[in-house]
């Protein structure tokens, strides 16, 4: 267990000490750490109720910690209001599938740069980029959201949360509940943003097998705690002795 | 032995009663003042029945006021049209309010708060308008005169001897009806809430799967809270028109059920016994403060209002409050929801009740059902603002 | 299960202690009562001679009553001028309909008619120059487990002499009783409901018309005017189901039909209302009229409507607003199209107060109180003062306060000729504790004042006072020459 | 033994149902006489009912309340027509408007937002409560200030003197063919409708509006985007308010008003929002012009003319007892 993980590198977002519960007494996270570095794939595995996706409304703001802190490049944005979070350059995917479904694609993209609404060229800028990334979506443009198979709408979520260039991606289990082959395209994805646009992603998952695939770094958390942290050769090394996989 | 707050409690509870059953003497048996506690007793048995459904069982039911006017007018129209004797009209104008409410609380059962809340003003609306508009069967807006209770010759005789003051004017033999109504409502309601029943009524409440999953029958258990609520409130309104001599539409109006809901929410609709003593301070509250006696150089700065358009009413050293007491019961019962959601009465009630070990069960079951609730997507969402830690609610 | 027990106890334990309570003592009433005069006839018989000799004894016993003396409270009106207290105030009660679901419109209006009827009486120094007069108002809401509470907080609380007002018949009927049962005055302002007076209660004393009276004038006027079908639009209330079939009844007797259209009290929209009887009226052959027995404000709003939807008066439709078509100002605001509709006013126009001294002052000072220079009193308001100046005027003229005088003080007003001058006219009491009702008059004759004015009256322009309008009905009061002004012409002048 | 079968007689009157029954006739005009009059007050039942919509769907509650904000919307503009003369018709609606928009807002921050915030334990129940006490408290402050006497603006509109053969129009009506109908209403209608426009053109066009449609579809995504839901919960009670005390602003010059008016108009809204599926827009513009035709045609052709105007609400009711029971999600299911 290394505390002095900061020594390691670039990082965009500190997460340390962190205590943080929906009661005041009753901390679900009790002293967590966790460091994403710049341009790298972040992974956070876990048995189930651990507070793995805890962790991540923690960092996007939905819970409030009663100790610790959190910083994003190097700032504190503990003080800083959930939806002023997303101006810093943080975005997060919950693990519910969160699209509008009775407005359209478009429409839906578009609410993605609400935070830079006034700014017209940008926004048709960005809206280009996303058709481009997603070429289906350019097709249904028009139609509403909830129309569309679960893999698309995933794929909505992922352009919304692009609009706005965010520095990092906090991705909460996004292939839970979808098809086996749509689960590989997801992971594509991910794959992508982080190789060709260079987002820092912090992937919060159940997957381990594709999770490993593209993670760089992994954090195993135990009941509120780190457990095991490493990149991601030591871990499936590890794994392996442990799990014969 | 060691000193307890239920001592505390009991004491209480015995003052109450003995007050109770002195009150004509209290008030020097003043006809108006009897009137005035029977009307207030009536009141509590409604709200504390309101309470039943609404505190207990987590159903709003609007329609507390036409069921009791139900039952009223289908008493009354046994005696007129079948022959009944006001006691034989009382059973069966009972039993037909349970009939109706079982009825009733059958169609709403798959609603959701809000819908049964709609359901039930629709429902209350439509009796009250269709009572107004068939003149020929019900009276229409004259009302429906209904003839007083005969006690036997032996129970007066009884009661006589018992109460040495039953003669002295017409009410105290109301009174006492409505006292023992009044008292035995409350028993069977308590009884009710303390036993099994009680605590399907409460899971029904919480969690309507998990209180199916563990054997509850929720269907029953709702219609049956549904079914008692309205067939107390209809006992209440037989007797306690049979003593006024008439009811009249107009008594079932959605204003009318506001007032029993005020009342059961001030004084803690968690509480069977907080919504009725609310109920009997609230109405006490109303008739005195129909007016109230200023100086007279505030009254003179008042009347300036007058002229901006304002109505005070004052006459003879006296300001008229018709409409500002009810702004004020308006403003206590939303300040009431906002920052003591369990009443202001039945928070004393509670704490004087309350044991070490049920304490902490409570807490907690509250603790547990917080947790759960900030796993809700909507408080999700609203937690977006992140200015304030999260608050435990207990 | 312990905590039963308890509870049980506690109970058993007061009913003991109540039972145990100080009981009344009975007192020991030793009365001296004359029971009978017993005549002792002896008869001695002499010889050829009868003698027979009264005499008279008075026997005395001693009887033994057991009175309950309880501290109850029961009417504690002062029975006399000494006991009226150090500033001899002597209390009337005004219950009236303040809050809803009672009519405020009403209830207030008489609050400010009572409150003028206190200032002219206590101006000259009170009754008799020495009492002066203080009213206490009761808020009834219309609802009769309130006017009982009042008729019972007004007696035994505040311990008035009479009761003066009452709006509701509801709430009215339930007063008689309490008032009836503690032997207090009552004189009812404006509740229509023939069982006030028809009870025949000795204390119940009514100046507004019964509704039957109501109804016999409807009747009339429309079978003078030659109408042949007559659409009764009436509010769902105590008073409108009442007064409506009362019309319809009265006009079948005299061989008009008629059809009831019911609307619930504060309905806003007419529409299609209108449409309907705008489809019943075309249906129909001959004269048409329309009678409209809504109250207040609700009536402008049909009246308007009605107008728009195409039921406007002509001169085969004779419309008859409601009564409070006569607040010109409002029913103009309200229905600027209403000309030509004709009303029906109970109680006086201003044309007939003209030479009425009373009248003059209470319009003078109502316009005043009520801050409005047009608003001309309504007939509530006139009745409010009149039933309280008549009150006033009984305890002046029986020179007593105790119920019988006053009752046999407002009996003496027996004829027209003999009767109190009131803001509305004369009021005078044909039948009552002396003067039982005969067979062939109705029962609510009793103790009610029989000729409250009923006309009918007409407007011609748009925006025209009321005090221009012209009374076309009955022929007696007529001012203007016709009784039927068709729309769209000028009325003959009165030769 | 009971007299039984005059019991049954006294609760049906059939022979009076069946009188009426054969005396009246049924003319084609007559119906689409009573169609046109309940599409015309239809349209303004839809705005009340808009503004209902928009704080369920956003805020996912039923305001009680909403039939109060009626009442001051008419209020305000009775108020300032009555104390300044000449004021501008159109300017006192806008007034009205924005009043109780503030009125709404203000109410929302202090009692609602705590619930939105988690502060508040049970908050359905809480919500049907505080809003219930709302309009018990609004009612009762109207009458302290108003009083009780029946209000009515002055008409500020009247009609142009026009004759074209099948449309003319009087001052106060508008004749097509034989069938008049209201001028007030046409005004109120027309007002009513340039409203409906601009709340859709809002809702639809413009950011806030994609807004206020993203946190009704999902408070989470919602804030996720960025967007403050507890704002947006504030802006939707304000505008339903608003769209409410606009309703009254237009018909205050039609109907009179007192404290309890509201009473009856938020009913209506509860049908046309069950009616027309909760949280739906094109909903409650169909179940406004659909309560407004079924009342209209209820009223004219309920066979007893004595009880037809009397049973006027119970028709709307019944539709609504009738919707909450067998199909709780209304015509148009829940879509934004």
């Amino acid at each position: 267990m290394s505390t002095n993980g900061a020594a390691r590198g670039n990082y965009i977002l500190e997460v340390e000490d962190l205590y943080v519960g929906y009661y005041r007494d009753l901390n679900i996270l009790q002293g967590v750490h966790m460091y994403a570095e710049k341009g790298k794939i972040t992974t956070i595995l876990g048995a189930n109720g651990v507070g793995k996706s805890t962790l991540l409304k923690a960092i996007f703001g939905f819970l409030r910690p009663n100790a610790g802190d959190i910083r994003l490049n190097g700032k504190s944005i503990l003080d800083t209001p959930t939806h002023k979070r997303i101006t810093l350059g943080l975005a997060y995917i919950p693990q519910h599938m969160s699209i509008f479904r009775w407005m359209s694609v478009e429409e839906n993209i578009l609410l993605g740069g609400w935070t830079f609404r006034h700014d017209k060229e940008r926004l048709r800028r960005k809206l280009e980029e996303n058709f481009e990334r997603f070429p289906i979506l350019r097709e249904k443009r028009k139609q509403p959201v909830g129309e569309l198979s679960g893999g698309q709408q995933r794929m909505v979520e992922l352009a919304r949360t692009l609009m706005t260039d965010p520095e990092v991606i906090l991705v909460d289990e996004p292939t839970a509940g979808l098809a086996k082959l749509l689960k590989r395209e997801v992971y594509q994805m991910l794959r992508d943003l982080r190789d060709n646009e260079g987002k820092t992603i912090v992937l919060v998952d159940q997957e381990i097998r594709h999770a490993l695939r593209i993670a760089d770094y992994v954090y195993i958390l135990d009941l509120g705690r780190n457990k095991t942290e490493g990149p991601v050769e030591e871990i499936v090394a590890d794994l392996k002795k442990a799990f014969w996989i | 032995m060691k000193f307890r707050r239920i001592y505390i409690l009991w004491a209480l509870t015995a003052l109450f009663l003995v007050g109770l059953i002195f009150y004509p003497r209290l008030v020097n048996l003043q006809p108006y003042w009897v009137l005035v506690g029977m009307t207030a007793l009536f009141y509590a048995i409604l709200a504390s029945s309101w309470s039943l459904l609404a505190g207990y069982t987590g159903q709003f039911s609007f329609a507390h006021m036409a069921f009791m006017g139900l039952g009223t007018y289908a008493a009354g129209i046994l005696i007129r049209d079948m022959g009944f004797a006001p006691w034989q009209a009382t059973i069966g104008g009972v039993l037909i309010t349970g009939v109706v409410g079982l009825i009733i609380g059958y169609l709403c059962l798959r609603l959701r708060a809000v819908y049964l809340a709609l359901f039930t003003i629709a429902f209350a609306e439509i009796f009250r308008l269709v009572v107004k508009a068939e003149v020929k069967f019900t009276g229409g807006p004259n009302g429906l005169e209904l003839p007083t209770y005969t006690f036997p010759g032996w129970l007066q005789n009884l009661l006589r001897t018992i109460v040495p003051f039953w003669d002295a004017n017409v009410y105290i033999p109301a009174y006492y009806t409505m006292a023992f109504l009044f008292v035995a409502a409350l028993l069977f309601m308590f009884l009710l809430v303390r036993s099994r029943f009680g605590i399907f009524f409460r899971a029904v409440r919480e969690d309507e799967e998990a209180a199916a999953a563990l054997g509850v029958h929720v269907v029953n258990t709702r219609v049956l809270a549904f079914v008692v609520s309205s067939m107390i409130a209809g006992f209440a309104g037989i007797v306690f028109h049979h003593f006024i001599g008439l009811i009249v539409p107009d008594q079932m109006q959605i204003g009318r059920m506001s007032l029993i809901i005020a009342m059961a929410v001030i004084g803690g609709s968690q509480n069977l016994i907080g919504a009725a003593l609310g109920a009997i301070f609230i109405h006490f509250s109303l008739e005195w403060l129909q007016q109230i006696p200023l100086p007279t150089a505030v009254l003179q700065h008042l009347l300036f209002l007058n002229d901006w358009g304002f109505s005070v009413d004052l006459h003879a050293g006296v300001l008229r409050t018709n409409a500002w007491r009810m702004v004020g019961f308006g403003l206590l019962l939303m300040l009431t929801l906002r920052f003591w959601q369990n009443g202001l009465i039945s928070p004393i009630i509670d704490w004087l009740a309350r044991r070490e070990a049920v304490e902490s069960v409570a807490q907690r079951f509250q603790a547990e059902r917080d947790m759960d609730a900030v796993d809700d997507v909507q408080a999700i969402g609203s937690q977006a603002e992140a200015g304030n830690p999260q608050e435990p609610t207990s | 299960m312990k905590r039963w027990v308890l509870l049980l106890a506690v109970l058993i334990v007061a009913s003991l202690v109540l039972a145990a309570c100080p009981q009344p003592t009975p007192e020991k009433v030793i009365e001296t009562v004359v029971v009978t005069k017993e005549v002792e006839k002896v008869v001695t018989k002499e010889v050829e001679k009868v003698v027979t000799k009264e005499i008279e004894k008075v026997i005395t016993k001693e009887v033994v009553k057991t009175v309950e003396v309880t501290p109850a409270k029961g009417k504690c009106a002062p029975e006399s001028f000494d006991q009226l207290g150090e500033k001899g105030v002597i209390k009337i009660g005004v219950p009236v309909p303040l809050s809803a679901p009672g009519s405020v419109t009403g209830g207030q209006a008489m609050q400010i008619a009572a409150n003028i009827a206190v200032n002219h009486i206590n101006e000259k120094g009170g009754i008799m120059g020495k009492y002066p007069v203080d009213v206490v108002f009761y808020d009834t809401s219309g609802l009769p487990e309130r006017g009982r509470a009042g008729a019972e907080y007004l007696i035994t609380q505040e311990c008035v002499n009479a009761i003066a007002g009452e709006y509701h018949s509801a709430a009215g009927v339930q007063e008689k009783e309490v008032a009836h049962q503690y032997g207090v005055l009552a004189v009812f302002a404006e509740t229509w409901n023939d069982k006030i007076t028809a009870a025949q209660y000795p204390e119940v004393f009514r100046i507004a018309p019964a509704s039957s009276m109501v109804a016999q004038a409807d009747a009339k006027f429309f079978s003078d005017l030659g109408v042949k079908w007559v659409a009764i639009v009436a509010e769902n209330t105590d008073y409108g189901v009442p007064a409506s079939e009362a019309t319809k009844e009265r006009l079948g007797k005299l061989g008009i039909e008629s059809e009831i259209y019911l609307a619930e009290q504060g309905t806003q929209d007419f529409s299609a209302l209108v449409s309907r009887i705008v489809q019943d009226v075309q249906q129909r052959e001959g004269k048409k009229g329309v009678l409209v027995l809504i109250t207040g404000e609700t009536s402008y709003n049909f009246e308007e409507q009605a107008v728009e939807g195409g039921l406007a008066p002509a001169e085969d439709l004779i419309f008859v607003a409601n009564q409070v078509a006569a607040n010109h100002t409002e029913f103009w605001s309200n229905v600027p199209d209403g000309n030509y509709m004709a009303f029906r006013r109970v109680g006086v126009v201003p044309a007939l107060t003209k030479d009425n001294p009373v009248a003059q002052r209470f319009i003078e000072d109502y316009k005043k109180a009520t801050k409005d220079p047009d608003r001309f009193p309504e007939s509530y308001a006139f009745e409010q003062y009149d039933a309280l100046m008549l009150v006033a005027a009984a305890i002046e003229k029986a020179q007593s306060l105790k119920t019988e005088d006053l009752i046999a003080a407002m009996e003496s007003w027996d004829s027209r000729e003999n009767g109190f001058q009131g803001a509305q006219g004369i009021y005078y009491f044909l039948y009552g504790t002396k003067k039982p009702v005969p067979k062939d008059e109705p029962a609510w004759m009793w103790h009610q004042w029989p000729d409250p004015a009923i006309l009918f009256l007409q407007y011609w322009q748009e925006g025209q006072p009321v005090d221009n309008a012209c009374v076309i009905w009955p022929e007696n009061y007529r001012t203007c020459g016709t009784d039927y002004i068709v729309p769209g012409t000028e009325p003959p002048v009165k030769p | 033994m009971w007299p039984l079968p005059d019991v049954l007689l006294h609760a049906m009157h059939f022979h009076m149902w069946l009188d009426a029954l054969f005396k009246f006739q049924i003319t084609g005009t007559y119906i689409v006489r009573l169609i046109l009059e309940g599409l015309l007050i239809g349209v303004i039942y839809a705005l009340m009912a808009l503004g209902l919509t928009l704080i369920f769907s956003v805020l996912n509650i039923v305001s009680f309340a909403h039939g109060e904000f009626y009442m001051i919307g008419g209020y305000v503009v009775y108020a300032i027509l009555h104390h300044y003369k000449g004021f501008p018709g159109l300017l006192a609606i806008v007034v009205a408007a924005l009043v109780t928009f503030v009125i709404g807002a203000v109410f929302e921050r202090l009692f609602l937002q705590p619930m939105a915030k988690g502060q508040v334990e049970r908050p359905s129940e809480y919500a049907i409560l505080i809003t219930f006490g709302l309009s018990f408290f609004l009612q009762f402050v109207m009458l302290g200030i108003m009083g009780p006497f029946p209000k009515k603006a002055p008409r500020f509109w009247s009609f142009p003197k026009i004759d074209l053969g099948f449309i003319r129009t009087t001052k106060t009506t508008l004749f097509l063919g034989n069938i008049p109908l209201s001028g007030g209403r046409i005004f109120a209608a027309i007002i009513a409708l340039l409203a409906l426009a601009a709340v859709l053109w809002f809702m639809y066009r413009t950011w806030t509006g994609w807004a206020l449609q993203a946190v009704s579809q999902d408070r989470n995504a919602a804030a996720v985007v960025g967007i403050n839901p507890l704002n947006m919960n504030t802006l939707a009670f304000g505008m339903g308010a608003m769209l409410a005390g606009l309703a009254g602003a237009v018909l205050v010059t039609v109907f009179s008003w007192v404290p309890w008016v509201g009473v009856p108009a938020s009913a209506k809204s509860f049908v046309i929002i069950v009616l027309g599926g909760m949280g739906s827009i094109p909903g409650s513009l169909v179940g406004g012009l659909i309560l407004g035709v079924v009342e209209s045609l209820g009223t004219g052709l309920f066979p007893d003319p004595a009880r037809a105007q009397a049973y006027r609400d119970v028709f709307g009711l019944v539709i609504f007892a009738l919707v909450l029971w067998l199909k709780p999600t209304g015509l148009f299911g829940r879509k934004l």
